[in-house]
């Protein structure tokens, strides 16, 4: 018979489990609430979730000291890895949860919001993330994966009109296509290295001197495919507009963060030992890849009609500008990712939340979708102040300096630069270009034409106090982030470097 | 004549290449639905077998929870189905294009 | 002595400025006076200067700092040498009378007080030119003087062809000032400075090719401002300016600049006496060619300013041959007599009611007897008659030619003396003399105010006595600074058959005009429709010929430049690139249709690629290694 | 504050701009005028404390930004920009204070004001990134005023400005942080302060590219041939105080980079491409010269005379030697002054008849004879007229070139034909010749608020055309410095032959101070 | 030479059920096709040893996936034909077949990597349910009770969906509406919490 197992609860490192319990145990708090006493106004559930997500967040930091003290830390039979990108990783998607959450508290009713579920859903996802980028186990990243994702299809569904359902429809059934993709590059990977954690894979793969190269290449076909669709590489992204036009912008904004930093960092556990290792395929697909996503992206950015549709685009384009550091694989470049990706939250809150605060519940005789670009037509004079936000967070997307973003994209670039990729840094530079077009059009509109009287009235109408406060929040951050862009870089170096990236 | 994993592993392949062309070809999204479960069913049989030549459990555990994560997005995709036909009254993917360009 | 200096420079800034304080308002003849007066102080510094500069002495004043930047230092300097100061005369005495006759000139015309500011203007540019000590000081006021003459041919900016000639005349100059620009460039990077007295000390140093092209630069800027073929043809056009810009500017003083800048050169043209040569055979050229063309013409101040320009070949010549003292010497006669005989054709057309055919003129000489007799006095100055200035001055030059053993050039000058009879006279014939023509018109001529014609007076006078009194001291007092060549012809048989002879021929031609032009005018139609006539009358078409090769091309050319290249080229391109980029967004955009099955789609192409990709890397990068083993 | 002035100078009309916002619409323009007056005297308040006799930066602060990435808050002026400075202040107070829109003053007031900020920065950075900074964030103003007050053709116009201006500094962008990537390599520290950056000596090839690189930011900037065609747009359409900022002072930025960064850090590769940028600057000045002789629309001439004008410029930075960059340095300004006094001429003219095409005046010498005589002021001292502040920058930067090329001079030369040429031709169309049309019988001369800002561009024309030493002495001295770096960094024969050895330009200086 | 038959005897089933899934025009067809295919699949895990797998499988595939599809399609009425509009099955055939092809060309070549060893080996000694139970909860546990909460979610998510709540927009209606709503309808949703 089996020997019983003797573990020592010292060796699980329990805690490390902490930030995801917390959320998990919020989501199900938030459900016991709701069964006891209905009927809860929505702000009670955010502030719950707000409390949740702060501890969560506490507790990451605190692994985040311990990490600098100590080193990467392993947990729970080595299935959860605490290492800086690990901490990293949570601290954005706790964050921008946590100023994503807030925008339920708009001043229109909308029908999610009066669900509590949809706030236990969040916190679900939130954990489902966390555990995604705590771990470098395969099943793991496909477990929280999956949890995250289901999660996230609900609360897009739970929108409640048809066009969110097609949004949710679409985005689960690329979703499961997706999550083939990932079981079968799994599977090929196991069956070359009879492992599932990513630094064992990668330690055998070395020892092999990748002699199954054939294999290596069909796994990483899979994998890219996989996390092509999560983080919208064309031409894995068709999901990506769609579903933002379908879903609320605030689930939108969210969607443009933190599913995708989740992806980044197991894509960077992923690929970039592969980069490293001298795969030169990889790194000619992921040039390629990036290349054309960025390109594609803006090009198509360019045509649309609906500002929501257009920043799903734009979305598009930085996941693929960040895709970059990953084939860089410096140091520098990761920390530009995570440095961008962080200036993107703070713009990118701003601009869903503008949109946000905008929206009208139904839509008028003629219009087809809900922010299109008249809609923003001569904000200027209706609405100065407004105006002035949207137009900073275009400019701080277009990387006009000294707005938010331009410090991502220059340390991407002098990333780029400094890892030899100059070609790509150019091309980098010149997308920008390309991509300014189309911020530059809602500016256009909301500066230079004259008002349209029926659109007129509903702009700002969904606004309430905390939302404002909110894309007050982004602005700052937007405006002053440079002075942050230094401590930042700082902390994400120390983070990025003692976790071996 | 002996049974190798490249045996198992061609028919997973197989069974993967046919799911695919179900996702492709399916427009009635319940038959959709069915293709997905396919191409996960057809890892599962790589995974058993792989875990079965290595002599080794972990391939079978992952098997294991791609089949939990299998029944967990049944459940959600037929909730999305039913809210979905409920408003339109077909599960027909070709009526599903609202939002394009 | 610096006061006068500054005095003589800037008085006439002085009369410009305050006239142009009253350039809006209604006419005051207070500006007129002023300026005038002023230009009359200047002219009496200017001659305390003359004074102390025949002692022997010169001034020379560094006023201030003007461009310094790097090794380049230039100051407003000012210089008052035996050259300068010739000129400085010249343009003051000229000046002051030509304001004075100015006044009662330009009386009805509303934009008197501008005239004046302008006028004024132009002196101080002419005076800057002269006086200054440096290439580039003489460039200010070259350009100066070039501006004022912009704005005076163009004073009547009604009339379309007014300001068509006056844009003319500024941008063929400037044509020539881009080549003196250059040889000012040369020059400092050849010597290191600007100023005349370094210039000339280290000249001798450069090489021969350089001082060549210095000489070549310098002179192509100066036939711009003298208006030598090819770039003669402002001129003539300049002519619509009111008269007395026409006496000061186009035959007084501006259109002498050029032979004051190769006279004042001469150092440098001293050392390249081939280029001398060739300004001196130019010189004649141009001499011969505007005579002819102003035998034909019908148009009383364009004949006038072709025998500008003629006398202006005649200063060339002497300049091209070394004789710098002799071209200096025939400019300050010729501005005597031709601002003279401009002033009087001023009169003539305010008489006339700005008719300027002398074929619908004719028997003046009644109702002005002032206007023709002193109009006749500069006439026979011009045409070389003793004891009158131009026979001391012109003559000369033909001895020149003849003692520097250039008998082409001699034989070309002595033919132009006689076409200069020729044609001044049949000027004065046909207006003074015959039938009063202009009757038919309706035109009743009157004599113009006494104070212009007392104004004038001076002028008739220096036309009169400037050879014969000035000749001497003249001589002694430039040969201080130019070449002291005395040009005689020793053998005395010689110079007394040439002196008669040329008398002799210029007295036919005189006679000859009487004859053709003074009874009545016959037209000779069959001469008219001649060939040579309508070459002369057209002016050998040169006008046409530049109008057809630069003025039209030009137009469409930058007509072309614009539609053409800027915007359906270069713009295009930029839009064009835009555009295809759009384009494709808006072509493959439709790739995102909608529908699921077409993503679903997408992204199993895309696996598929990947996977033959990678296969086909796999395939090859096994190739590569069985063979490496 | 005097350690601070530059500070302040760059962001009190920031500060102003943001106060700005709560002055009620009416009190807008006293209050621009108030603020840009502030600053102007602010500006010269520095000109008087700025010491003519030192030849390097002055002024200077600095303070960390992105310390790890060796992003600093560094400013200094040296001669070159303090005059590119107070021209800034100076047209931003004349052009509020001459404002006659009547459309939403406030906002515009406002946009100027942050313009004037972005104007300020870019002359006085000495970090790469700061420098970076404002230089794009001065188009977003320019974008608006364009955008929102401009012509029937706007947007596009402005668009097209902005996409093309900044698509060029993108490309600029990545040979910044290239060249702050040398700096790394070299030393083991990100920096990107310029004064650092001067210190570097750079192998030729790498020169060649990085060269290109801040290239095509500045030509586009500049506008160079064939980069050019935004500018007629964005002139055309803007509104009056638009293109009188864009003429006089934004395209100063490109070649103003040109002098602070691509000469010092390149100087090799200056001297490489000296003969391409020459020819291209050549081309900018007849080429353009002749569309703008083909234009019907007075506007457009005098927008592609400032082409012309930045041809001649460009050709004079190139000259690498004292006089030529001293004399581009000073031609900028004068054709700040010269070009931007045109715009408000223009602006004048519109105003009263809301068209700019040349064929609807005629005759306006007779209508409005002050009006008349200001303009042709104007248009001769653009034509290069001695004694007018044109023609100093215009002669020192022909003489400059001469000494690198006489054919090539020769042939750019032949700006002052071209120029002469469209020009007059354009005033004899707008002001002689009879009136026609009877709109224009009875048009006002121009009143005392237009005035107000013409006459003072008027004496500048003249003041510094014929006394131009207060500004061209401090400007060459700082040239001086920037010309004997160059050498000193030369490596190639070719460099070191063309860029000229002044010794030590200090004991030079003490010379001439005796002389 | 017995697992030889079996193998290929299940495979071609497998094959043929899933080829019949994927390729009628019938649901139920599908359905049924669908259901034997992974009972086949089954076969293999016995066949491999993972006898808890192929319990696993039948029961959650066959019994509980299974069911759950079958309600779904009542729900639906999709027993009759569904009429596929298809725009370019050559792209689709294409694709299956390279992508096949690309997966099988790469697959048949042997896997050989000397670095392989067992982490949790197969041990003969002890089932396979019991080894199973063994890792699942020591070094599986997290990824077990991440999948509990998975399924959870998937509950929560499906109730939500397919539950009354969404029949009506709360977006859209008026406030008096929803006060209505509630009032009446407060008592079942508690019920359905409850369940």
């Amino acid at each position: 018979m089996l020997e019983p197992l003797h573990v020592s609860l010292a060796s699980l490192n329990i805690v490390t489990l902490a930030p995801m319990l917390i959320a998990i145990v919020g989501a199900l708090s938030i459900l016991c609430i709701d069964m006891i006493k209905g009927g809860l106004h929505k702000s009670f559930y955010v502030m719950v979730s707000l409390l949740f997500l702060l501890l969560d967040l506490g507790t990451v930091i605190d692994f985040g000291n311990i990490f600098l003290k100590n080193g990467p830390v392993l947990g729970m039979f080595d299935m959860v890895l605490v290492d800086g990108l690990a901490i990293m990783g949570q601290i954005i998607i706790v964050a921008g949860s946590m100023l994503f959450i807030a925008l339920a508290l708009t001043s229109k009713r909308f029908h999610e919001y009066n669900n509590p579920e949809y706030f236990s859903l969040f916190l679900f996802m939130i954990a489902g993330f966390q555990f995604m980028v705590a771990t470098d186990n395969l099943i793991m990243v496909f477990v929280g994966l999956e949890t995250a994702s289901l999660a996230l299809y609900a609360l897009i569904a739970l929108h409640n009109r048809s066009k969110s359902f097609e949004a949710a429809v679409k985005y689960f059934t690329m979703g499961a296509l997706a999550a083939g993709f990932f079981a079968f590059g799994s599977m090929i990977l196991y069956a070359i290295t009879g492992a599932i954690e990513i630094n064992q894979i990668a330690s055998i793969l070395a020892a092999d001197h990748y002699a199954n190269i054939g294999y290596v290449l069909v796994a990483v076909s899979f994998l890219l495919a996989a996390f092509g669709f999560k983080l919208s590489m064309v031409p894995f992204h068709t999901w990506t507009p769609d579903v933002y036009e379908g879903s609320t912008a605030a689930l939108a904004g969210y969607m443009s963060i933190v599913p995708k930093i989740a992806g980044f960092i197991v894509a960077m556990r992923l690929f970039e030992f592969l980069v490293h290792s001298g795969v030169v395929w990889l790194q000619v697909i992921l040039y390629v890849a990036v290349v054309v996503t960025m390109t594609a992206s803006n090009i198509w950015a360019m045509v649309q009609t609906d500002v929501k549709r257009m920043l799903a685009y734009s979305s598009i384009s930085h996941a693929g500008f960040v895709m970059a550091a990953i084939l860089i694989g410096t140091t520098q470049s990761n920390t530009a990712l995570f440095l961008y990706w962080a200036l993107l939250s703070f713009t990118n809150l701003g601009a869903f939340t503008m949109l946000w605060v905008s929206r009208q519940k139904n839509l008028l005789p003629g219009q087809s979708s809900d922010h299109p670009f008249e809609k923003f037509s001569g904000l200027i004079k209706t609405m100065p102040m407004a105006a002035i936000m949207m137009g900073l967070f275009m400019l701080s997307l277009a990387g006009i300096p000294p707005f938010g973003l331009f410090w991502g994209k220059i340390y991407i670039i002098a990333s780029a630069v400094s890892g030899g990729y100059t070609v790509l840094a150019l091309i980098m530079a010149l997308n920008s270009a390309l991509a300014a077009y189309y911020y530059l059009k809602l500016i256009v509109f909301m500066f230079m034409k004259e008002p349209i009287t029926e659109y007129g009235k509903h702009y700002l109408t969904n606004a309430s106090l905390s939302l404002k406060t909110i894309i007050g929040i982004a602005a700052i951050g937007t405006i002053f982030a440079v002075v942050a862009v230094n401590p930042l870089l700082k902390v994400i170096t120390l983070f990025v470097y003692n976790s071996g990236y | 004549m002996e049974i190798t994993l490249a045996h198992y592993l061609v028919l997973s392949g197989v069974l993967f290449a046919i799911g695919l062309i179900g996702v492709m070809r399916r427009k009635n999204l319940l038959m959709l639905f069915f293709a997905t479960e396919i191409l996960l069913n057809a890892t599962n049989i790589g995974f058993a077998a792989i875990a079965h030549f290595h002599n080794d459990l972990t391939g079978q555990m992952f098997a294991f929870f791609i089949i939990a994560i299998a029944a967990s997005e049944v459940a959600v995709g037929l909730g999305l189905l039913i809210v979905w036909y409920k408003r339109t009254g077909k599960i027909d993917l070709d009526i599903m294009t609202s939002m394009r360009g | 002595m610096e006061i006068y200096l500054y005095i003589a420079l800037f008085a006439p800034l002085a009369g410009s400025l305050f006239s142009a304080l009253f350039g809006a308002s209604p006419k005051t003849s207070v500006t007129g006076i002023v300026a005038s007066g002023l230009l009359f102080i200047s002219f009496v510094s200017s001659a305390i200067l003359l004074d102390y500069v025949m002692m022997g002495h010169t001034v020379h004043v560094e006023m201030m700092t003007w461009i310094a930047a790097g090794d380049l230092y230039i100051p407003f300097g000012f210089v008052v040498d035996q050259v300068s100061v010739v000129m400085m005369m010249v343009v003051s005495i000229v000046s002051t009378i030509v304001h004075i006759y100015s006044i009662g000139y330009m009386d009805h015309d509303k934009g008197f007080n501008r005239f004046f500011s302008y006028l004024s203007a132009f002196v101080f540019s002419m005076m800057i030119l002269v006086m200054s000590d440096n290439f580039l000081g003489l460039f200010i006021g070259w350009e100066g003087v070039g501006l004022c003459s912009w704005l005076l041919i163009g004073f009547w900016y009604h009339k379309e062809s007014a300001t068509w000639a006056a844009n003319e005349a500024f941008i063929m100059n400037r044509i020539a000032d881009l080549s003196m620009l250059v040889g000012i460039f040369m020059i400092y990077w050849n010597i290191g400075s600007l100023q005349y007295d370094v210039v000339f000390a280290e000249i001798s140093n450069l090489p021969m090719p350089i001082i060549t092209w210095i000489g070549i630069f310098l002179f192509v800027g100066a036939m711009g401002k003298s208006a030598q073929f090819p770039l003669h043809t402002w001129l003539a056009d300049a002519m619509e300016g009111p008269t007395p810009v026409s006496a000061l500017i186009h035959a007084a003083t501006m259109v002498t600049a050029g032979v004051y800048l190769v006279v004042r050169a001469n150092p440098i043209y001293g050392l390249i006496p081939e280029v001398g040569t060739a300004i001196a055979s130019l010189g004649a050229f141009v001499a011969m060619f505007a005579a002819t063309m102003a035998l034909v013409n019908r148009d009383m101040k364009r004949i006038v300013a072709y025998s500008t320009l003629s006398q202006l070949g005649y200063m060339f010549v002497a300049a091209g041959l070394g004789a710098y003292w002799v071209a200096l010497f025939h400019l300050m006669a010729h501005a005597f007599f031709k601002a003279l005989l401009f002033l009087g054709a001023g009169n003539v057309m305010h008489a006339m009611h700005d008719e300027l055919d002398p074929f619908k003129m004719g028997g003046l000489k009644k109702s002005m007897k002032f206007t023709w007799i002193l109009m006749t006095l500069a006439s026979v100055a011009l045409a070389g008659i003793y004891p009158l200035a131009g026979f001391f001055s012109k003559d000369l030059i033909l001895e020149v030619a003849f003692v520097e053993q250039h008998y082409v050039l001699y034989t070309v000058l002595l033919l132009t003396a006689g076409l200069t009879a020729f044609y001044s006279f049949r000027l004065v014939a046909l207006i003074f003399h015959g039938n009063e023509r202009h009757l038919k018109y309706g035109i009743h001529p009157h004599e113009a105010y006494t104070f212009m014609l007392y104004a004038m007076a001076p002028l008739a006078v220096l036309a009169v006595i400037a050879g014969m009194v000035f000749k001497t001291p003249y001589y002694q007092m430039v040969t201080h600074m130019l070449p002291a060549i005395e040009y005689h012809i020793h053998n005395h048989t010689t110079f007394w058959i040439m002196t008669i002879g040329t008398q002799l021929f210029v007295i036919t031609a005189i006679a000859y005009a009487y004859k053709k032009y003074a009874k009545a005018v016959k037209v000779d139609t069959k001469v008219e429709s001649g060939f040579f006539y309508q070459l002369l009358y057209n002016q050998y078409y040169i006008p046409k010929i530049y109008d057809e090769l630069f003025t039209k091309p030009y137009r469409e050319l930058s007509k072309v430049a614009w539609k053409q290249i800027d915007l359906k080229i270069v713009d295009a391109t930029v839009d064009g690139i835009a555009n295809v980029i759009y384009r494709m967004g808006e072509k493959t955009h439709t790739m995102q249709n909608g529908n699921l099955s077409s993503m679903l789609r997408w992204m199993v192409i895309g696996l598929v690629v990947l996977l033959v990709l990678a296969i086909a890397f796999t395939v090859g990068y096994n190739a590569v290694t069985m063979r490496a083993m | 504050m005097q350690e601070h002035i530059l500070s302040i100078l760059i962001f009190f009309p920031a500060l102003a701009a943001m106060l700005g916002f709560i002055v009620h619409k009416d009190s807008a323009r006293a209050f621009g005028v108030t603020v840009a007056a502030i600053e102007f005297f602010l500006s010269l308040w520095l000109w008087h404390l700025y010491d003519p006799m030192t030849s390097g930066m002055q002024f200077m602060e600095k303070a960390p930004l992105v310390a790890a990435f060796g992003i600093n808050y560094l400013v200094g002026i040296d001669g070159i920009s303090l005059f590119i400075i107070i021209l800034a202040t100076f047209f931003t107070m004349i052009g509020i204070a001459s404002l006659t829109e009547t459309r939403r003053v406030k906002d515009l007031i406002v946009t100027l004001l942050f313009l004037e900020m972005t104007m300020v920065g870019v002359f006085s950075a000495l970090d790469a990134i700061v420098f970076y900074v404002f230089w794009e964030l001065s188009l977003i103003p320019m974008l608006y005023i364009i955008g929102a007050w401009g012509g029937p053709l706007r947007i596009y116009a402005s668009v097209k400005f902005f996409l093309y201006t900044f698509t060029g500094s993108l490309v600029m962008l990545v040979g910044m942080l290239f060249m702050a990537y040398f700096y790394f390599q070299a030393t083991g520290q990100w920096s990107f302060s310029l004064l650092e950056w001067y210190r570097l000596i750079l192998p030729l090839n790498f020169q060649l590219w990085l060269f290109a690189a801040f290239f095509l930011g500045f030509a586009i900037k500049v506008p160079m041939f064939p980069f050019h065609t935004w500018l007629p747009y964005a002139h055309g359409q803007a509104p009056t105080i638009g293109s009188v900022i864009l003429a006089a002072i934004l395209l100063k930025m490109g070649t103003y980079a040109f002098v602070r960064f691509s000469l010092p850090l390149f100087p090799d590769a200056a001297v490489y491409f000296m003969f391409p940028i020459a020819s291209l600057a050549i081309i900018m000045i007849v080429y353009t010269a002749m569309v703008a002789y083909a234009q019907e629309d007075i506007k457009q001439v005098v927008a592609y005379s400032s082409v012309s004008h930045m041809g001649v410029i460009v050709l004079g930075t190139f000259a690498l030697n004292v006089e030529g960059i001293s004399g581009s340095i000073f031609l900028m300004i004068a054709h700040g002054v010269v070009s931007g006094a045109l715009f408000l001429l223009v602006g004048v003219v519109y105003d009263r008849r809301h068209t700019k095409l040349m064929s609807e005046f005629g005759g306006l010498a007779s209508v409005m004879p002050r009006y008349a005589t200001i303009f042709g002021i104007m248009m001769m001292a653009s034509v290069g007229l001695p004694l007018t502040i044109n023609f100093v920058g215009e002669f020192l930067s022909l003489l400059g070139f001469y000494k690198q090329s006489h054919g090539f001079t020769l042939v750019a030369g032949t700006a002052i034909i071209v120029g002469a040429i469209y020009m007059l031709t354009a005033y004899k169309k707008m002001f002689f010749g009879t009136v026609t049309k009877e709109e224009n019988k009875y048009l006002k001369d121009v009143n005392k608020t237009e005035l107000l800002a013409l006459i003072p561009l008027v004496v500048i024309t003249v003041w510094l055309g014929v006394y131009p030493k207060p500004i061209l002495e401090p400007i060459s001295k700082s040239v001086e410095s920037i010309v004997q770096l160059m050498h000193d960094k030369a490596q190639t024969p070719e460099a070191q032959k063309r860029i000229p050895n002044l010794g030590n330009p200090e004991v030079k200086n003490s010379q001439q101070e005796t002389h | 030479m017995f697992e030889a038959i079996a193998f290929y005897l299940f495979a071609a089933l497998t094959i043929g059920m899933f080829t019949i899934t994927v390729m009628t025009s019938q649901a139920l067809y599908a359905l049924t096709a669908m259901a034997a295919g992974m009972i086949f699949i089954s076969a293999f895990f016995f066949m491999l040893g993972a006898d808890f797998l192929g319990v696993v499988q039948i029961i959650v595939y066959t019994g509980a996936v299974m069911a759950l599809y079958a309600f779904g399609m009542m729900f639906f009425d999709t027993t009759r034909t569904l009429v596929e509009k298809r725009n370019n099955p050559r792209i689709i055939f294409i694709l299956g077949v390279m992508a096949a092809a690309l997966i099988v060309f790469i697959l048949v070549s042997p896997i050989i990597s000397t670095h392989l060893e067992a982490r949790y080996p197969i041990e003969a000694a002890f089932g396979n349910s019991q080894a199973i139970g063994m890792i699942l909860f020591t070094k599986f546990l997290v990824p077990f009770e991440l999948s509990a909460v998975m399924l959870l979610v998937a509950m929560i998510a499906g109730i939500v969906l397919a539950g009354k709540k969404m029949d009506k927009s709360l977006t859209l209606m008026a406030e008096e509406e929803i006060a209505l709503m509630s009032a009446t309808q407060a008592p079942k949703d508690t019920e359905e919490g409850a369940h």
